[in-house]
């Protein structure tokens, strides 16, 4: 975006104001859009559409009476929770009550700034993006806790403390994880790291070698646990905590957690997308920057929006791990995992410091493998239930 | 400050209330607040066969991200006192559901001694559904009911109209 | 863009990190249990490592100054931790389990 | 499980890997799967009331064409939720009915009362829709004018009105199943066998 | 002013604004959450200085772990409802005489110095930089570093377990 | 430094020691079943102990029997424990005709079994699904529901209601099958053991799953008997004891059924994840139940001529069936007028909840849920 | 073991402590003393021959004529598949007997619940205190003499039926 | 660079306006009317019993956050891995490779003894070994 205003200063438009005043201006502007043109819908509309998935996949059909197919759902419960009254309970602090929702929507909007949704279209490609992305999430951890225990309510203490410790921890692995993929670019610049894979598979990162394959899952799991998602929504764990660290607040507060766990997982997906299945690479298929550019936004779209469906689709069907689970996963397992893929990256990387082809097909073959066993077993549990089968979305 | 029941009717103001008053009765987030029997027919209700969510209702834990109680089953003397901590406790606006014989006036439970004959003793309710338990449809048909009563409410506009409201209920 | 900061010179940093090093100071000298105090070092730390930064950055030296900013945040977490580690043992110096103890409920 | 902690370390890692894949496959298969769930009230192809079985025990009605008056369903009613003022007329000697309410938001829907009533003129709906703003509004006043209580006739019911009602009512009651004599029962086994 | 001027003294302000209620708060626990605020100003600080690595490893170091740390000990450590007793200060006035001393005597030095200073202050990403230098001239540090790591580690967690031997008993 | 110093001002300030935290779970608690209280008195994750709180749901069913009568009562005992009706209505048939010397035709009573086995089947699906949802897993719950209306509609068709039956009357049953039930009935059982198998398939192996009930709640078998634990929460501890094949009432002496007993196949015998799994066997045991009933029905009336105004003589008697929370145990006393002059109704989740305070000591908040879940707990069972 | 063998075990080990013998009721029923209840039940439930380690129901009956409330247990042997019931009679106005509560802990909630709704008091129960009922309830509602009070923290027992 | 960084501060911006502006918003059309019970704290229908700022017993996530360690370690690691690419393209691949390994043995050497001393398990009791021997005789 940097050189898009450059190339407009250059070309003479806003001649005479300060440079960086322009600068200002356009970074809000663009701010702006990003913000409320494309935060808020898709965690609203994910927020349907996950509550669609469900049903579906629980054999009901979830909310479809509010506009076609219900797609208005979100902006209903948006409205309506506009409408509620705020409380603040007697006994909370109530400052700190006050505060806790900002930092965790900051958090989350922050990390907007380094996402590349195409190879021009990123607000800033900063050269040290990927540990920003790793940083900025502590802020959510403070909103939590802050929340929880300004809250002065027991449910909302425990789950607070809860939620930042998992947080917290699961920072390791997640970093742990994505240590392989600067192994083998060089830099922490999200778009250079797209730039170092190719649009096929065999060029994705994941696929690299068995290491980053490993790498991947685990830097997916853990995002998950950073973003309290089930089977890690142990802070929210509603049959034990009964909401968590939001069980006080009401009103439009809540919905500022809501909006930040959805518009999260849309970061998750971004993330492992960008580190691990290509990012917005497609092939070359035209020369003109426009079309271009909004083909790769599409194929980044749609890569990412897939990883937020499969965590739908977990969140639909695994149970919640307890809290001392939850600690011994990390450390006794993703952590360890996690060094031996970093060593062992590097370590390939001395044998073959350019890949291994073969070995890059072999991935790719084994993950359809995989694939291919899935629908297997899909098939069996079809043909054993016998049921009425309907295969249209909409209902 | 607020703006609520405090804008003179025009054209603009009653379409904006419609607004609202369509989005909070498209999505009524009702609380987790199963009593008796009947909470088995809610379970069911918000189950795969009549499934509530379609309306957008769904359930919430916590009486403060709530905006409808269902109350649901037998209100016993020892439970009364609760039931009315929880109803304080939700965020205004909020509505009351009493579904079956024993939450509308105690029922078949009129003879006991520990029973709180009817729901209404303790709360407001807005909408009583009859069945000992009424079948989910019947839930189903209370929740519309419901719609109905918040579609005619006033929210921007002077509560002038407040008594019409009164003779819709 | 650097012209923006031209007026903003060494000096400016210099006395924003002598603030803080005061405050933190105070926080040391007047703070009466350990984790107020560990607050206190913190922001000395900080202090500190503007300092760092702000002569790395207008002295010709190249990343040495950030390089010991790295190592004293480092440092710092390490102090943190330890500190923690601290308190909790004396946590358990006084703790007391008595698991039988449960009083009568109001039904 | 497995024996020592290495071995055991991996088989977990092996079976929460296998078991999870089994159970997201389970899943899957569902979204192909048609939705369960009756769009009730309006998308659906038949009012969800006719769908229901003949037996089911929804809000009570009342045929007072074929009403003796007997009072049974008043007295079996565990929780008399029915009243009833059925006082003779003076100059016919008939039994009027002036009252007959059934307060259907105290009704456990038990079905005691449809079970006593001799002309099955008592007896339940598939109807469930009686939900409302206020309990007054919810007693079921069938009395609208003072009526003449039904008399059975011996040679069936005749009347082109009555008789399908009449007709009606008798099919429901047969629903019920008939009370037997055990030691008739018992003879008749033993009669059979030999 | 020139915009980078003013972000500078919004920056700074954030800072020591903040620094003051963790300095001068007598709750406790407000003094742990507006470290937040210092924490993200001197982060701000150093990129300002164009330091992007450091304000990021602060940010993460210090903001996700030491401030969480810093909350968690409170939360463990202090009846929160009677702040004023668990976190009265004493001696203030003193305490605020040698700090005020202290504080005119270096601004004193601060302004009267004349710093050398490079004409052209150079901004360029750092992380590569740094990189070098820990696999160059700052290879022991850097290898020592993990030492004091692992030592610190081990020494936390010795300090915390009689207690966990002690549970398991019961 | 000296930290010993701050060490002591710290320690004046008695800020070092953790109080031990109350917690309120219930009566109004996502995850307690109906209105129960617990109080837990926890030390950071860790309970001390949850003493159970009850009598939310007290609603004087035993005094309402001394008011309604022998015939009246009926329609109360389904609101005993109203996920498993039917078996309470034959508890209270069965107690009434011991005590005025009533007999059933033969096929009421194949009516009652085939009733109460579906019954059966559809309160362990709630049970089962139950359990899953408080443990996270919101789908199976929501399968198992779905099952669990078609229960509801077969039982529908029978009786009339999906809850609250009232099938079963004193000397028989109200209604004979009608027409076309078997089929219905074998239908739905041939659809239903492939779902037992998808089930397992989706949730009751899942390693994550299991990892939360292995080893959590375990109940010695003495502890069992000593507490009077009853029904599947006795038999996870791998005692094999059902009254429908030890103490055979009805016409289950007839029939061919196994009884499932934990094994501690997971982890050690007795704990949570043996209640489930006893659970999900029992629902294709009632399942052969059901289909062996439906071939032997003999022909014949279903329901025994009995008095309007029922008056057994003077005495008590007691009786126990098999609910699908265990054991129930049924007692009336009888003073020769028409109307019991005492009942008393022993069930097995009163028992279950008398024996949480001790067995949830030292376990995590966590697991208390999975306890609760594991052993059934239904309010109105344990209230009355 | 049939009741009456059980009976003539326990009568000759007890003697005076055994008051009678209802053979012929459906469930043969001992009645015995109060304050032995302890030792017979202890005897009963661990003498190898008895074996009754299963207290299976607990239940208070109020006799208001004969001016009594009568405890009854059955009491079960999973070893011996047989059953028995023991009766205990105590006086309404001072109902106090012994807690079996050492010997079977089922007793513990059961004998609870016999003295919220009954008014038994339990001897040397660990902690008896009313089970259902509210702590500040009044009264034992299943005494037959029980009368329902008007209104319960402001909130009126009472309900006109609207059929009126 | 002042532009990256630049944008973050924006966004910073942008995010507490988001959060603002529908508060405002609200505020305007939600009603309000507080009462002591609505804002009695919420503990499933009981009154509240006592204050939840209690010193909540958190023994087990310091035991956990203790592990802040590791987070220094990856901050430490990430400028190596950044230029490691290059060593190995340089050639000097293994070199750079020892350093990472020397670097992460450390550091695995703690968390290998912490494992070992079973200081990352949760305290909390397991079940007594007793009731395993009685297996399942048919009574
Ligand atoms: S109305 Fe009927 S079903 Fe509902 S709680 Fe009361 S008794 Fe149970
Ligand atoms: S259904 Fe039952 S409760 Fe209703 S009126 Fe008939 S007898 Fe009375
Ligand atoms: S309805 Fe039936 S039972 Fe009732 S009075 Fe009329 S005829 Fe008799």
């Amino acid at each position: 975006m940097q050189e898009f205003i450059d190339r407009l200063i250059a070309n003479g438009a806003f001649a005479g104001m300060p440079v960086e005043v322009v600068y200002a201006l356009m970074m809000l502007l663009f701010g702006l859009v990003v913000v409320f043109g494309f935060f808020l819908p898709i965690a609203g509309v994910t927020s349907w559409l996950e509550r669609r998935v469900w049903a579906r996949i629980q054999s009901r059909i979830g909310p479809n009476r509010v506009g076609p197919q219900g797609f208005l759902q979100w902006l209903a419960d948006g409205i309506k929770l506009l409408l509620k009254e705020d409380i603040v309970p007697d006994a909370a602090d109530r400052p700190l009550f006050l505060f806790a929702p900002y930092f965790v929507v900051w958090g989350i909007v922050a990390t907007f700034v380094v996402i590349p949704f195409s190879s021009n279209l990123i607000i800033a490609d900063m050269n040290v993006g990927i540990l920003y992305l790793t940083a900025v999430t502590a802020l959510v951890v403070v909103g939590v806790l802050m929340a929880g225990w300004a809250s002065n309510n027991k449910w909302a203490l425990i789950g607070g403390i809860r939620s930042a410790a998992q947080i917290i921890s699961y920072e390791i692995p997640a970093g742990l994880a994505l240590l392989p993929v600067v192994l083998l670019t060089g830099t922490l610049s999200t778009q250079g790291i797209i730039r170092a894979q190719g649009w096929a598979p065999w060029g994705w990162f994941a696929f690299h070698n068995p290491f980053t394959f490993v790498a991947a899952f685990m830097f997916y799991v853990a995002a998950l646990a950073e973003g309290n998602r089930t089977p890690f929504d142990i802070p929210e764990a509603e049959s034990e905590l009964v909401a968590g660290f939001c069980t006080e607040y009401s009103g439009f507060r809540y919905l500022l957690f809501f909006m930040a766990e959805w518009g999260n997982l849309y970061v998750i997906g971004a993330v492992a997308t960008t580190l691990f299945f290509g990012g917005w690479q497609v092939p070359l298929w035209t020369d003109s920057v426009v079309l271009l550019n909004i083909s790769q936004f599409t194929v980044f779209f749609l890569k990412s929006y897939l990883w937020v469906l499969i965590s739908m689709w977990v969140r639909a069907t695994l149970p919640r791990v307890r809290v001392d689970q939850l600690m011994i996963l990390c450390w006794k397992y993703l952590v360890p995992i996690g060094f031996v893929n970093l060593i062992g990256t590097a370590i390939w990387m001395v044998i073959w410091p350019h890949g291994n082809r073969v070995v890059q097909y072999g991935m790719v073959l084994l993950a359809v493998a995989v694939l291919v066993q899935f629908f297997r077993r899909v098939r069996f549990h079809l043909r054993r239930a016998r049921p009425e089968l309907y295969y249209s979305p909409a209902i | 400050m607020s703006l609520i029941n405090s804008v003179s009717e025009m054209v603009v103001t009653t379409k904006v209330d419609e607004v609202l008053n369509w989005s909070r009765k498209s999505s009524v987030w009702y609380m987790l607040f199963g009593l008796a029997c009947c909470a088995i027919e809610m379970m069911q209700t918000g189950g795969p066969r009549a499934d509530l969510d379609r309306f957008g209702a769904v359930p919430r834990a916590t009486p403060r991200q709530s905006d409808m109680m269902i109350v649901a089953g037998t209100l016993t003397l020892k439970m009364a006192l609760r039931t009315k901590m929880l109803y304080d406790q939700m965020p205004d606006p909020k509505y009351v559901i009493s579904m079956g014989s024993c939450a509308n006036c105690g029922g078949l439970f009129q003879l006991a001694y520990s029973v709180c004959d009817g729901v209404d003793k303790v709360i407001p309710v807005d909408v009583y559904v009859p069945g000992c338990p009424p079948r989910p449809e019947a839930l189903t048909e209370g929740l519309l009911k419901l719609q109905e009563k918040m579609m005619q409410e006033r929210w921007l506009v002077k509560k002038a109209s407040a008594e019409d409201e009164v003779r819709a209920a | 863009m650097n012209a923006a900061l031209l007026d903003i010179g060494l000096r400016h940093f210099l006395l924003v990190s002598l603030v803080v090093f005061t405050l933190g100071l105070y926080c040391v000298l007047t703070r009466k249990n350990a984790i107020g105090i560990l607050m206190g070092v913190e922001l000395i730390l900080n202090s500190a490592n503007i300092n760092y930064i702000a002569f790395s950055h207008f002295s010709s030296g190249r990343y040495d100054g950030q390089i010991f900013a790295v190592f004293v945040i480092m440092l710092a977490a390490a102090e943190a931790v330890i500190g923690l580690a601290i308190v909790l043992g004396i946590y358990q110096n006084f703790a007391t389990i008595d698991v039988e103890a449960t009083d009568s409920l109001q039904g | 499980m497995a024996k020592n902690g290495v071995a055991r370390y991996f088989k977990n890692i092996k079976d929460a890997v296998t078991t999870i894949f089994e159970g997201m496959t389970v899943t899957c298969s569902h979204l192909v799967r048609k939705p369960y769930t009756i769009q009730y009230p309006d998308r659906v192809p038949v009012r969800v009331q006719d769908t229901l079985p003949f037996r089911y025990r929804g809000i009570l009605e009342v045929d007072l064409e074929i009403c003796t008056g007997c009072l049974a369903c008043e007295r079996a009613c565990p929780i008399d939720c029915i009243v009833i003022d059925a006082p003779k007329d003076q100059k016919t000697k008939e039994m009027l009915l002036t009252r007959f309410d059934i307060d259907i938001a105290k009704c456990m829907y038990c079905g005691l009362c449809s079970e006593v009533c001799p002309t099955g003129s008592i007896h339940h709906t598939t109807e469930f829709e009686g939900a409302d703003f206020s309990l007054e509004s919810m007693i079921r006043h069938f009395v609208k004018a003072p009526v003449v209580a039904y008399k059975a006739k011996k040679d069936g019911e005749t009347d082109p009105v009555v008789a399908p009602i009449l007709e009606r009512g008798m099919r429901y009651i047969q629903e019920f199943a008939e009370p037997a004599d055990m030691k008739k029962v018992k003879a008749e086994g033993k009669a059979a066998a030999a | 002013m020139p915009l980078g001027a003013l972000i500078f003294y919004f920056v700074a302000a954030l800072t020591i604004g903040s620094a003051l209620i963790v300095a001068l708060s007598r709750n406790i626990v407000y003094s742990a959450f507006s470290l937040l605020g210092t924490f993200m100003g001197v982060a701000g600080l150093y990129a300002l200085l164009a330091a992007d690595f450091v304000a990021v490893i602060q940010i993460l170091v210090y903001v996700g772990g030491i401030l969480v740390l810093i909350v968690f000990a409170v939360m463990l450590t202090h009846r929160i409802d009677d702040v004023a007793v668990s976190n009265r200060s004493v001696g203030r006035l003193p305490a605020a005489l040698i700090v005020g001393v202290v504080g005119v005597v270096m601004a004193t030095g601060i302004v009267a110095a004349r710093w050398a200073q490079k004409a052209d202050t150079q901004v360029a990403p750092t992380t590569y930089g740094i990189g070098e230098a820990f696999l160059g001239p700052y290879i022991l540090p850097f290898e020592f570093a993990s030492i004091v790591l692992l030592v610190v580690l081990i020494g936390a967690v010795v300090v915390s377990r009689k207690e966990i031997r002690e549970e398991a008993g019961s | 430094m000296s930290l010993a110093g701050y060490e002591v001002e710290v320690q004046r300030d008695g800020g070092l020691t953790t109080e031990e935290m109350t917690l309120n779970m219930g009566p109004q608690h996502p995850s307690t079943h109906g209105v129960l209280r617990f109080i837990v008195k926890a030390d950071g994750e860790v309970m001390r102990t949850a003493i159970p709180d009850i009598g939310y749901l007290h609603r004087s069913i035993e005094k309402i029997s001394e008011k309604v009568g022998y015939h009246g009562f009926m329609p109360y005992t389904d609101r005993v424990d109203y996920v498993s009706a039917m078996q309470c209505n034959q508890g209270w048939g069965m107690v009434c005709e011991r005590i005025a010397g009533i007999q059933v035709p033969r096929r009421g009573e194949f009516c009652r079994v085939i009733a109460c086995e579906l019954g059966r089947i559809a309160s362990h699906l709630l049970a089962v699904g139950a359990m899953v949802q408080d443990i996270g897993a919101y789908t199976p719950f929501l399968h198992a529901l779905r099952e669990r209306e078609k229960i509801n509609d077969l039982l529908e068709e029978l009786c009339g209601a999906r809850l609250t039956f009232n099938y079963m009357r004193i000397g028989g049953v109200a209604w004979d099958l009608p027409a076309g039930y078997p089929e219905k009935v074998t239908t739905f059982l041939d659809k239903f053991d492939p779902f037992i198998d998808e089930y397992n398939d989706l949730i009751s192996y899942n390693k994550l799953y299991v990892e939360r009930l292995v080893n959590v709640g375990v109940v010695s078998k003495e502890e069992a008997i000593n507490y009077n634990l009853v029904g599947p929460n006795l038999r996870a501890c791998g005692f094999k004891y059902d009254v429908r094949r030890d103490e055979p009432y009805s016409i289950y002496a007839e029939l061919e059924f196994d009884v499932p007993v934990g094994t501690g196949e997971m982890g050690t015998l007795g704990d949570c994840f043996d209640r489930y799994m006893v659970r999900i066997q029992e629902m294709s045991e009632s399942g052969k139940i059901v289909r062996q009933c439906l071939n032997m029905m003999p022909p014949g009336p279903v329901l025994a001529k009995v008095a309007r105004k029922l008056k057994p003589p003077v005495g008590d008697a007691y009786i126990r069936v098999e609910g699908a929370r265990g054991d129930m145990g049924w007692y009336v006393v009888s003073d020769g007028s028409e109307f019991p002059y005492r009942t008393k109704i022993r069930t097995g989740s009163f028992a279950a909840m008398s024996i949480v305070d001790k067995v949830s000591r030292g376990l995590m908040i966590a697991d208390l849920i999975a306890l609760i879940a594991s052993f059934d707990v239904v309010a109105p069972e344990v209230d009355r | 073991m049939t009741p009456v063998e059980v009976y003539h075990k326990i009568k000759e080990r007890f003697g005076e402590a055994i008051e009678s013998f209802n053979e012929k009721a459906l469930d043969p029923s001992i009645v015995v003393k109060p304050d032995a209840i302890v030792e017979i039940c202890r005897f009963l439930k661990e003498d190898p021959a008895l074996a009754f380690d299963c207290l299976s129901n607990m239940s208070g009956v109020d006799y208001l004529k004969e001016n009594k409330i009568q405890v009854v247990s059955h009491l079960y042997s999973y070893p011996h598949r047989h059953k028995i019931v023991v009766k205990v009679d105590v006086p309404r106005e001072n109902p106090i007997m012994p807690s079996v509560e050492g010997v079977w802990k089922a007793a513990n909630w059961q004998e609870r619940e016999i003295y919220d709704l009954l008014g038994v008091v339990f001897t040397g129960h660990p902690d008896l205190r009313r089970l259902l009922m509210p702590e500040d309830w009044v009264g034992h509602p299943l005494r037959k003499d029980f009368v329902e009070p008007e209104e319960y923290h402001g909130i009126s027992t009472r309900r006109e039926s609207l059929l009126k | 660079m002042y532009f990256h960084f630049g944008n973050v501060l924006v966004f910073t911006i942008l995010a507490l306006f988001l959060a603002g502006f529908h508060l405002a918003l609200g505020r305007l059309l939600r009603p309000s009317n507080p009462e002591a019970r609505k804002l009695s704290t919420y503990e499933c229908g009981e009154p509240p019993t006592g204050s939840a700022w209690i010193n909540f017993n958190i023994r087990f996530y310091v035991i956990a956050l203790v592990f802040v360690i590791f987070d220094v370690e990856v901050a430490f690691i990430y400028p190596v891995t950044v230029v490691f690419r290059d060593w190995v393209l340089r050639g000097r691949g293994l070199f750079a490779l020892a350093e990472i390994l020397l670097f992460l043995g450390i550091l695995a050497v703690g968390l290998v003894y912490v494992w070992a001393k079973r200081d990352l398990e949760w305290v909390k009791r397991v079940p007594q070994a007793e009731t395993v021997e009685q297996l399942p005789k048919a009574a």
